[in-house]
């Protein structure tokens, strides 16, 4: 790997910090307009983070090192799965450390993390939330990995930039066992991101809140990375889902003209998901905890009958 | 003497023999039960000596007169005397009634000569069809055995059926050797000392020689 | 000549202990006597490596090596049961206060129980075997019925009975041999010859040996405990002493397999198909099964490893039924290891049996706890007797199926269906016996007299790893003496 | 050092083991002695198998079976295979053994005796059914190994459970031999004894007909399942692990099971190269179906060792699911995918070994600390003992699959075996594959919350009932740390293992199936394929964390405060009893899956607590619906056989008698 392909790689990671509280005041922007409520600015985002980082943090006495461990690897954890998905580019020098089935499992890490640091706090809603988000993402999470499978039978390659390239240069044919595939990506989106119609962010209802529960004890700096990080993971995954669905434009060879140009499309295709996900989270109602499994599993439905589809129409 | 006249005489002895057995099927009464026994061990006896004379072998003398003496006279005279010391009285109830027991006595009979119907050929002529009787007696023996529900009745059964192997031994094959006899009776009269033993212990265990007694041992399920 | 003097030592034991056979001295007395036997038949064994086959008295004793094999087995087992019944019967004598001429008489009933049987061994003629069987089961008889309770006076009747009329049918079946022999051997003594038969068994008539042999196998395997005619077994081994169920189980039945054995030999020749063998497999598989069924809901300890020895003698049958070199290596091999063991087992139940005061597997508990010596041949001896390597009898059992599955391959389930249900229902008792909490009060005997027990286990564990020389190819040659 | 020698070794490894058992009746030793003595013996027995396997792996090529004794043969060998779970024993039973000695320290000699008697039989004869060359050494290895455990596990407690647990385990595993005993003797046909060596049987199979094959590969895998857990030979494993002493535990989860999946692949795939996919679906099918429902219980657990038992299953299942597929794969003759499929399962094979025992030995740590497994009274261990905890955390996020550790390597290798299954697949596997891929990945994730729950409720949060816990002892601490940096190691460098497992594909796949690449690396075909570098990841990760704290400390750093849990306002009058109880946690699932486990949640009266505790009552769907008509059935069987012994003389008499007419009527 040369210093270009290094330079790029740091670009893209410091690129996906820097916009992820940007677009989801973006989103909260659009969701606010939808519902016709005063938004706050582009820039709120940025300034809860200053707030919360100025504070002081506090710690429940009878938690131990785990708990104020986890914020920073949850964090750092999603620096590096952005740093695995090819964002702007392909072939980034640390694509070839970890493939798709990879990343899944490190996105499993910063779960566990926050579910164990949950668990360490020792109170009934960290605990709930903790166990909510187990069952839940027990299911989600092989959901995932089927559209992956999809995705990766298809290019032939479980390494994403393959995937991307497969998808960029591939003859452009709409594949039924994608279509499939996609759907489930979308749903995993929203259950992972804690999204409505599975969770409200927004609220702290403790009837119906699952990953807000894991938070509720953190403070300060470590609300702050912990904040921080659950933007970055929205980012994170639609980014994924561009690489896998949509990746045109990406930049083959790191020459800074095309590099603009990679920045520029990924900007729009941030723009235009923000509504997309608004649109949902604006028109489905938010669903009873016990429909919440039903609803991950028809995720990982789609995923397998996506996998059947591609086996037996080889497509 | 001639065989002519020998034969048929041997011929009637084992016959009366069979007869005896089913007397002994058919009996009920202890005493008179010994009394078939006795007469059963001198017809035995009879008949070995015939078949000493016939074959001339002098060793079956000797078993002749072990013969009368134990089955004949000794054995039926122990077994009486028993009897007698333990006031053993009455009949003997039957699993199974005379009649149907006789009938069963006659298929085992039919049975038996089938059997030995195919060995005749190989029979010395004198013996014809003993082997048959002998088989038919034990096998009666062995039945009333099974019928009858007193310790002593199924001692003469025992008894009955020792009588028949005898026969079967000195008349169907014209004497085993005599070593072998001479083992055979003394087991026999040993044996019957023991149950004479027996005897008492069971009476002073139980007070009576009826076998349902003797029916405790049995896998409680 | 030796295997006089061997018979005569013996014989000559009954008076001696019937006349001093009580107390310590007794008991004394029995031991020696039997270390006297070993050492005898060990000389008789030398004899035979340097000369072959023996006989005496023209032939009317004869030792080969079958019968050889068994004679060491009956003066080793014979040996054991002595050192144990030193103590154990000691203990007996207190408990029921048995009066001298008990004493006398268990001692001299002993002995002619084991004489009887090395006679029959030891003779080459058939009705000599047939009366020395004979003998056996009465000297056995008093021994069942030694307590003189009701339950042991009914088994001893039943016993007597029913081995009776077995053995009723089986001197029949020596007479129909006779009859069979007589043509070809003409009358005497040779016609009943086990050595001289064997050489003309296939001038023998077919239709009367077909019989004889049906009238053998019924009467001997009456002895035998096969199914369906094992019923006094149970029985008897329960009522009588544990040292009488050891010798029962452990000697008795393999003399009376013995016997069957050499008829088979010549109903073979005599009837060239494979009639008496298909016999001896149906039986051994029945008694198998039947067997092993019955052990599920026992509770009886002693009752259960009566069904126990049912079983594998059932086994045996079955492997010797199987013929062929293998086979009877096999069998032979199980014989001497069920044997060995199963004196064992009952030598520690029996002492087990006398410390709880009870045969109920409910009243015996958790002995490896309370008395560790006990406990372990309690351990040792059961898995010996469940096959468990590396004991020879897993050696044994491995072989016959090996073998089923060659020569009757839809036998091989079965007998694994048995040995399964067997497995299961002792162990099922083994653990509470060993583990187990609770259980009645517990008297706390010597256990000097357990040392038997060791001794015959690690004979057992030795021809499971590697046979001795001798005993391995006279175990190769048996296959021989009985084609 | 030569092959010949390393089997010598081995076998002077198991001689060690009698020599134990005989010292261990030694009255005059006291609980010291025999502590150190025994357990320091075994691990020497350990680490010399260790030695001896890692040479026979690293060793190409294979020495023929060498017999000991004239009349029964005693036959051994060694080759890549044998050396490969001769390794895995090894690391087992060093660690396992280590830990021993402090986990004893406090037991009394006579206790202490149970365990030495038969703890190191059953070492010596695993070692044996490796080594074993010939049918009778490895049924005896076999016997004894079975017989020797389950003293062992009646050796920590010989309550009423205990010893039905013990007697379970010892009827299926003899149930399971006697089929193995069919199977070999349809393989070796004819006289045993008469020398017939694996390698004999293999040369020999080409005459085998064709149903005694389907027969033998039945039969073994009847044979092996009971062993290995396989549903629904498995209703044992749950109550025998538990029931034993945790190293004893390990022991059996980490090393016997294992040995099931030896015999597998020697019996069914070594010696009889069966074609034919049908087997390999049969193998997938059983692997998922334990798989699923081992994880599936092992979620509703809240006895943490019952949850690690079942978990085993879970792990047996996934190597059978492996290894079925690499059947499948040569059957199609796609061998270099075969060979990934293998190592996929021989790996998990090893990382089970290493986080299981690491995880069992834990647990041991616990109950010896806290007096209890229960979940329902442990918590917050992390403080009272927190480097136990820091290494069971390691092994449980190795567990749950997560990268970079060792846990993952094994599972990416197996995903990667279906994803790079062709498409040219016949038409069942078109469906197969997919199914099975979609079930392994429900399973793993299953898996990780089975985990995460067992570590979680009782290490982290507040104590649920009132003990005092210690720091494990050094020698347990020792035995741990090895097996956790065990993990750590095997997830940086999978390549490694891969390497080595080379010469076991050569030697089960006929050729040169798996490509040699760097340690640092899984790269099954090409780079353009699929590739892992757990290396770079972990660099990454730790970078990025370090960073980030950094970052923040410089920036905003300021000392933390310590204030009760705010817990919604609950601040400080949150009591231990808030938190869930294991029931709780698992709830969801209990619902969801409340058809196949027919679980309720159910109170019990617990002496120290005021209030009755909840606990989840489920039965073993197996058990209703097969073991219990079976044992009906014999029972019954039993009741109607004893009949005939009914007391009546004259009735015996009968069945002489008509036994008697019968044959004459047959012969006539």
């Amino acid at each position: 790997m040369n210093a270009a392909d290094l330079t790029v790689q740091c670009l893209q990671v410091l690129l996906a910090m820097a916009v992820a509280p940007l677009f989801a005041a973006w989103l909260q922007m659009l969701r606010a307009l939808l519902q016709n409520r005063r938004p706050a600015g582009l820039s709120q985002a940025y300034r809860d983070l200053a707030r919360l980082f100025r504070k002081e943090s506090l710690v429940p006495e009878d938690s131990s090192w785990l708990f104020r461990f986890t914020p920073y690897v949850l964090f750092g954890t999603k620096i590096m799965a952005t740093a695995l998905v090819p964002i702007l580019a392909l072939d980034l020098p640390l694509a070839h450390a970890a493939d798709v089935i990879a990343l899944v499992g490190l996105l499993a890490v910063a779960r566990i993390f926050q579910v164990l640091a949950a668990l360490d706090s020792g109170t009934a809603f960290a605990y709930m939330g903790a166990r909510r988000e187990m069952m839940v993402s027990a299911l989600a999470e092989p959901a995932l990995l089927t559209t992956f499978f999809i995705a990766s039978l298809l290019a032939g390659s479980t390494s994403l930039s393959e995937i991307a390239r497969h998808a960029q240069y591939g003859a452009l044919s709409l594949h039924p066992s994608m279509v499939f595939g996609a759907t489930a990506f979308f749903l995993v989106l929203l259950i992972e991101n804690a999204r409505i119609p599975v969770d409200n962010p927004a609220t702290h209802l403790e009837l119906t809140m699952i990953h807000e529960a894991m938070l509720l004890e953190y403070s300060g700096r470590h609300l702050a990375l912990l904040e921080w990080g659950a933007q970055l993971k929205l980012v994170l995954y639609i980014s994924v889902g561009i690489a896998v669905f949509f990746p045109w434009g990406m930049a083959d060879r790191p020459s800074p003209l095309a590099l603009v140009l990679a920045v520029g499309i990924f900007a729009a295709k941030l723009l235009l998901a923000a509504p997309i996900l608004a649109l949902v989270e604006t028109l489905l109602a938010k669903k009873r905890l016990f429909r919440v499994p039903e609803f991950a599993a028809s995720a990982f439905l789609f995923g397998v009958i996506g996998l059947l589809t591609h086996f037996i129409l080889g497509a | 003497m001639t065989i002519a006249v020998l034969v048929p005489i041997l011929k009637f002895l084992a016959a009366w023999i069979l007869l005896l057995s089913f007397a002994l099927l058919a009996q009920r009464r202890l005493l008179s039960l010994t009394h078939l026994l006795a007469w059963q061990g001198g017809t035995l006896a009879l008949s070995t000596a015939l078949v000493a004379v016939l074959t001339g072998d002098g060793l079956l003398w000797v078993s002749a007169g072990l013969t009368l003496l134990l089955k004949a006279l000794l054995i039926p005279a122990i077994l009486h005397r028993l009897l007698r010391r333990l006031q053993v009285r009455g009949d003997v109830e039957m699993t199974l009634n005379a009649t149907s027991t006789q009938l069963l006595g006659i298929v085992v009979v039919v049975f038996a000569f089938a059997l030995a119907s195919p060995l005749a050929g190989s029979l010395p002529v004198a013996t014809h069809g003993m082997l048959g009787i002998a088989l038919a007696s034990f096998l009666i023996a062995f039945l009333m055995m099974i019928t009858r529900r007193k310790a002593v009745s199924q001692v003469v059964g025992f008894l009955a059926m020792d009588n028949a192997v005898f026969f079967a031994a000195t008349s169907a094959t014209l004497g085993m050797p005599l070593i072998v006899e001479l083992g055979v009776a003394l087991d026999a009269l040993i044996g019957l000392v023991i149950f004479g033993v027996f005897f008492f212990h069971i009476r002073e265990n139980f007070e009576s020689l009826d076998l349902h007694w003797l029916e405790r041992l049995r896998e409680d399920q | 000549m030796i295997l006089v003097g061997l018979l005569a030592w013996v014989v000559l034991g009954i008076p001696v202990l019937a006349l001093w056979g009580d107390g310590k001295r007794g008991r004394r007395l029995f031991i020696l006597i039997q270390v006297g036997v070993f050492l005898l038949a060990v000389a008789l064994a030398e004899r035979y490596l340097d000369l072959g086959t023996l006989t005496a008295f023209g032939a009317e004793l004869r030792v080969d090596v079958l019968s050889l094999i068994l004679i060491l087995l009956n003066s080793v087992v014979g040996l054991m049961t002595a050192w144990f019944s030193a103590s154990y019967w000691h203990t007996e004598v207190q408990r029921h206060d048995f009066g001298v001429a008990r004493q006398r008489l268990y001692h001299a009933m002993f002995q002619s129980f084991l004489a009887t049987m090395l006679l029959a061994l030891l003779s080459n003629n058939l009705g000599i075997l047939w009366v020395a069987l004979e003998g056996a089961t009465l000297s056995t008889v008093l021994l069942v019925s030694l307590q003189r309770s009701g339950e042991s006076l009914e088994a001893a009747w039943k016993y007597f009975i029913l081995c009776g009329v077995g053995l009723a049918m089986a001197l029949f079946g020596t007479v129909l041999l006779y009859f069979a022999a007589q043509p070809v051997l003409g009358s005497g003594a040779q016609a009943l010859l086990w050595s001289s038969l064997h050489q003309q068994a296939w001038r023998l008539n077919g239709t009367a040996m077909a019989i004889a042999f049906v009238f053998i196998l019924v009467g001997y395997g009456t002895k035998m405990g096969l199914a369906p005619l094992n019923n006094w077994l149970p029985d008897a081994h329960a009522a009588g002493p544990s040292t009488v169920s050891a010798a029962l189980s452990g000697l008795l039945l393999n003399v009376a397999l013995y016997a069957v054995l050499r008829f088979k030999s010549l109903a073979d020749a005599a009837l060239g198909g494979d009639f008496a063998a298909h016999l001896l497999m149906g039986f051994g598989l029945l008694s198998l099964l039947l067997a092993s069924l019955s052990m599920l809901r026992q509770h009886d300890v002693k009752r259960l490893f009566a069904y126990s020895s049912a079983e594998h003698m059932g086994l045996t049958t079955f492997a010797f039924g199987l013929g062929g070199p293998v086979a009877t290596f096999a069998g032979i091999l199980h014989l001497v290891g069920h044997s060995l063991a199963k004196s064992s087992v009952f030598f520690s139940v029996g002492r087990a049996t006398q410390e709880a005061r009870s045969r109920e597997l409910a009243d015996l508990r958790g002995f490896l706890n309370r008395r560790p010596v006990l406990g372990w041949s309690i351990l040792l001896s059961v898995l010996a007797i469940l096959g468990m390597p590396p004991g020879s009898l897993f050696l044994s059992e491995f072989l016959i199926l090996t073998v089923s599955l060659e020569k009757a391959w839809i036998t091989t389930p079965l007998l694994l269906l048995g040995l399964g249900m067997a497995f299961a229902a002792i162990f099922r008792a083994l653990l509470p016996l060993l583990y187990g909490e609770g259980g009645g009060p517990c008297s706390a005997l010597p256990l000097r007299g357990l040392t038997p027990v060791f001794l015959q286990l690690s004979l057992v564990l030795l021809m499971g790893i590697a046979i001795p020389y001798p005993l391995d190819p006279w175990m190769q040659a048996v296959a021989g003496v009985l084609s | 050092m030569t092959l010949p020698s390393a089997l010598a070794w081995g076998l002077i490894a198991a001689a060690l083991g009698p020599v134990v058992t005989i010292l261990a009746f030694v009255p005059a030793l006291d609980a010291k002695a025999l502590r150190l003595g025994g357990f320091l013996t075994s691990t020497i027995m350990a680490v010399i198998s260790l030695g001896a396997g890692l040479y026979a792996l690293l060793q190409p090529g294979s020495i023929p079976a060498t017999t000991f004794g004239t009349h029964i043969p005693w036959q051994f060998h060694l080759d890549p295979l044998s050396g490969f779970f001769l390794l895995l024993l090894g690391v087992v039973g060093s660690t396992a053994s280590l830990h021993a000695i402090g986990y004893f320290r406090a037991t009394q000699s006579g206790e202490l005796r149970r365990v030495l008697i038969p703890y190191p039989i059953f070492f010596s004869a695993m070692i044996l059914v490796v080594l074993a060359a010939g049918v009778y050494t490895f049924m005896v290895a076999w016997e004894l190994m079975a017989l020797s455990s389950t003293f062992l596990i009646l050796s920590a407690s010989r309550a009423m459970a205990a010893r039905r647990a013990a007697y379970l385990y010892l009827l299926i595993a003899h149930l399971g031999a006697l089929c193995l005993l069919g199977a070999f003797i349809l393989l070796a046909r004819g006289n045993p004894l008469s020398g017939g060596s694996f390698a004999v049987m293999a040369a020999a199979q080409q005459s085998l007909s064709p149903w005694a094959t389907q027969a033998i590969l039945g039969l073994s895998l009847l044979g092996f399942g009971a062993k290995l857990g396989m549903v629904p030979l498995h209703i044992w494993l749950p109550e025998a692990h538990p029931a034993a002493p945790s190293p004893v535990s390990a022991l059996m989860s980490a090393a016997m099971l294992p040995m099931a999946i030896y015999g597998l692949l020697r019996l069914d795939w070594q010696i009889l190269s069966a074609p034919g996919i049908g087997w390999g679906v049969i193998w997938l099918a059983f692997g998922l179906l334990t798989a699923g429902f081992g994880v599936l219980f092992s979620t509703l657990q809240s006895d943490l060792k019952r949850l690690l038992a079942y978990s085993s299953m879970e792990n047996m299942g996934l190597v059978l699911v492996a290894l079925g597929l690499g059947r499948i794969f040569v059957a199609e003759g796609w061998l270099s995918l075969a060979g990934l499929a293998l190592c996929a399962g021989l790996f998990q094979l090893l990382n089970h070994a290493l986080f299981k025992s690491l995880l069992f030995l834990g647990s041991g740590s616990v109950l010896h600390s806290t007096g209890s497994v229960d979940m329902n009274r442990l918590g917050g261990l992390i403080r009272s003992m927190p480097q136990t905890t820091l290494l069971m955390l390691i092994a449980t996020l190795a567990i749950a699959g997560l990268p970079p550790l060792n846990g993952f390597a094994s599972e990416w290798l197996l995903l990667q075996a279906f994803l790079l299954a062709p498409q040219a697949a016949s038409g069942s596997l078109q469906i197969v594959l997919p199914l099975a891929a979609a079930g392994v990945v429900f399973v793993l994730a299953l898996s990780s919350f089975a985990m995460v729950k067992g570590f979680g409720l009782s290490f982290l949060g507040r104590p649920r009932s009132n003990f005092h816990a210690h720091e494990a002892s050094l020698w347990e601490r020792t035995a741990m740390g090895c097996l956790a940096l065990g993990c750590v190691v095997l997830g940086i460098l999978p390549g490694m293992v891969t390497n080595g497992l080379m010469a076991v594909g050569r030697l089960l796949l006929r050729s040169d199936a798996l490509t040699l690449q760097s340690p640092w690396a899984l790269t099954p075909i090409s780079a353009q394929r699929a590739s892992y570098l757990p290396g770079t990841f972990l660099v990454g990760i730790t970078l990025a964390v370090i960073l980030t704290f950094l970052l923040v400390w410089w920036r905003f750093g300021r000392p933390l405060r310590r204030v009760p849990a705010w817990a919604c306002g609950f601040a400080g009058s949150a009591t231990s009893r808030m938190q869930d109880s294991p029931a709780g946690f698992s709830q969801p699932w209990l619902r969801i899956f409340a058809p196949i486990h027919s679980g309720r949640l159910q109170t019990r009266e617990i002496p120290e607590k005021r209030a009755p505790e909840w606990f989840v009552h489920f039965q073993d769907p197996f058990w209703h619906g097969l073991y219990l008509p079976i044992q009906k059935t014999a029972l019954l069987l039993s009741k109607q056989s004893l009949r005939l012994q009914q007391g009546k003389i004259t009735i015996y008499l009968l069945y002489a008698f008509i036994t008697l007419i019968v044959l004459l009527a047959v012969i006539q």
